[in-house]
């Protein structure tokens, strides 16, 4: 059973007012051909949980400056200034995340975790309206699961199962992402056939792949060294 | 040598042989370059990397391999690339020793302000409050006092926390300081610094070090 | 056939194109020599492996490559491993479609007993209780009556519990019974046995469903 | 700055009392020179965490049948006839906890998380003693975070920093434990020089490593289709 797919395919899925992740850490790793396509697509009021809002004519940014964007969820917006424009004139709403804490949520939501209990921004606004809790004289956050109907991901290799190899750091979020949703699509600079993968070489199964699409420029393998 | 350099050259010095060390986005990232000789350190950063090396040369950029800040790194051999939740596994669990940030405010308690400012620049926590939070040591760098020459060290963070409680040393390009449970502690005065000059431009007390120093950078 | 190839067959029929399974030690593990052709399965193990294949011959077994109940395995093309933790996320996580496991006891509330009985005999739940929390459809694998002939599918359990509410099916070499809030309904029949003897066998009230039929095996 | 170590140094660190995590699944990736080493030393009243305790003559199970541990906190001890007939005569406590929990515990203890709320054992003698909460309508358990003193690990490759690689299923709680010790040990297969390992194959950074000792019985190549 191949998972190949196609572009028009996975932005099928996508509908106004989904609930959206997206790979990659400052355009690092994020499906940009995904993107753009959602850009093409024109998709009103999503929310998009990512590491961060990208810049303006890469990763995440393009969907802020494309004005498609209702709620994001993110640790980090400093990098493009229309997402602090629309946040400051309330055209869009920013949750901001501590990145670890936001890899953790995402985490469990994959993991079926009811939530994790964590450190992270005792004593700051990142802990209003939230449970703590008290374990072994040490205050934490309780920090809930979150979850997504479609999570948009980046791999450098696929095979045809879907199992997935990232490549350096634009792994990041990718394979966290992969596990918290209900579909979830890659897009794959290389794709090969089973059993071309090491199963130990492996570092997302194919099990939580719904959809694979070929990237749409050539890897750069002078670039980066070789497949 | 400008501020950046005095800063960025002393922190250096707090590097031990074999510490796991992050440097923050901006002036921290600069500290990667006056590591004292003959203390090895390893870097990471929180976007998935350990052993990171230096920035490339032009041309040789890899668009994969970045640090936190998305600018082109390298990595060194006996490095790793990991995922942002194995990341911040390594950076809350124990095995960071050092963690250099910049700052807007630090107060005497040890709380940093780093992550905005209400109304006018929100950019995010990014990383900060886990590596706050989880990093041995805390290390702030950063100028002595606001481009308008508001001091920066105070009694009291007036701008929304970015950790409580959790910094441990305070280098700029006037003192170093250490927060201490007595409160902060100055140990060494910038190159032709006096400590008057320090005071003035610190919104808190300061205790003077019996062992008051000038920096030997 | 014999009451465990019954089993172990008729619980292959419950598999669907695609399906991601894990199957416990015992006699559920058979039940991956029963899948209907034209089904394509994938099998993990909570050991940490996905796309198991088949025991290997004698003498090519490798030491590194087992299921769950420590036996020797083989791993299929497209197969991948991974730890103890990514293992039960993908259990608890929602992508497991169906466990099946053996049982001591299960109750029509669907609860199910079948990792100690006290003062006898603590193996331990393993991976069990994940398991049944987390797997999308649970099925309980197993003889009809204890060795000594009392009933295991019972009004109540008496043993401690594995898993509260989470059994949807028991297949047994007597019946296939689906749990449902009425109570259990009786679907389907062993080779050549009524449903009084069923009945009889059984600890608790039975809804014989208007469709009921014969195992078809 | 190799960790290259012997094993006397790494049993010098083994004191009677410690809390010690022993990697393993049923004996498989388990450091078999590490625990027969300890039994060796003589070394008492241990507190073992691991899967399980093995059988009697491999695995974990060879500490339980020298009687040098007072409480095991593992999933599973049905293979092990002697940790039973200990449990029940009250010579060894015996903690038992469910597999996936016992992960994440690990896991929590090695990332700095104050605990997770896991749905595993809700309803069943798991729950006991432990807090509960209910996230969006559905209830969970309140499960602490376990560390140890010393972590002793096998890997199938490790560099002279540390980094390691695991084989096939002998991976199994092998890296979880790597994190959530004082004092880790790797027990490795094969041991290559720094910079042998792809930054993107490494499994566990070496950061997380103390020692690393060369496995007694070299690797069986041949049975293991080579390196």
């Amino acid at each position: 059973m191949s998972k190949i797919s196609d572009l028009k395919t996975v932005m099928d899925r996508i509908k106004d007012g989904n609930v959206i992740m997206i790979g990659g850490f400052l355009a690092v790793g994020t499906p940009e051909g995904f993107v753009d396509a959602i850009v093409e697509k024109g998709t009103r009021n999503l929310t998009v949980i990512g590491n961060d809002t990208g810049f303006l004519d890469k990763g995440i940014g393009k969907l802020v400056v494309s004005k498609q964007i209702k709620k994001a969820i993110v640790s980090h917006v400093g990098t493009n200034a229309e997402t602090g424009r629309q946040m400051n004139a309330k055209e869009m709403d920013v949750e901001l995340v501590p990145q670890g804490t936001l890899a953790e949520r995402i985490r469990a939501g994959g993991g079926g975790l009811g939530g994790i209990l964590t450190p992270t921004g005792v004593g700051t606004i990142a802990e209003e309206g939230k449970q703590k809790m008290i374990i072994n004289n040490k205050e934490y956050v309780l920090e809930l699961p979150i979850r997504a109907e479609i999570a948009l991901i980046k791999a450098y290799k696929a095979d045809k199962k879907g199992n997935l190899v990232f490549r350096a750091t634009s792994r990041n979020f990718n394979p966290l992402m992969a596990m918290a949703a209900d579909y979830v699509a890659v897009e794959a600079e290389n794709i090969v056939e089973v059993g071309e993968i090491d199963p130990d070489e492996v570092m997302m199964p194919g099990v939580f792949v719904d959809a694979i699409v070929l990237a749409k420029q050539p890897a750069i393998d002078e670039v980066k060294g070789g497949a | 040598m400008n501020s950046r350099e005095i800063i960025a050259r002393r922190v250096g010095q707090e590097f031990k042989n074999g510490n796991l060390v992050n440097l923050g986005i901006g002036m921290p990232t600069m500290v990667a370059n006056y590591v004292p000789e003959g203390v090895e350190v390893t870097f990471q950063s929180e976007n998935g990397i350990v052993g990171m090396g230096p920035v490339p040369p032009k041309g040789q950029e890899d668009p994969d391999i970045s640090n936190a800040g998305g600018q082109p790194v390298t990595i060194l051999p006996g490095g790793a690339y990991f995922d942002s939740c194995f990341s911040f596994m390594v950076i809350r669990g124990g095995r960071l020793d050092i963690t250099v940030l910049g700052g807007l405010q630090v107060d005497e308690k040890g709380n940093l302000a780093n992550w905005m400012v209400p109304g006018k620049i929100v950019p995010g926590m990014g990383g900060a409050m886990d590596l706050t939070v989880g990093a041995k040591k805390v290390i702030i760098a950063m100028e002595h006092c606001a481009k308008d020459g508001s001091p920066k060290i105070l009694k009291k963070c007036t701008l929304p926390l970015t950790a409580k409680e959790e910094v441990d040393l305070i280098v700029t390009e006037k003192a170093v300081i250490q927060v201490t449970k007595e409160g902060f502690l100055l140990k060494e005065l910038g190159p032709g610094v006096t400590v008057d000059e320090v005071k003035k431009a610190t919104g808190a007390e300061l205790i003077v070090s019996p062992e008051l120093k000038e920096m030997e950078i």
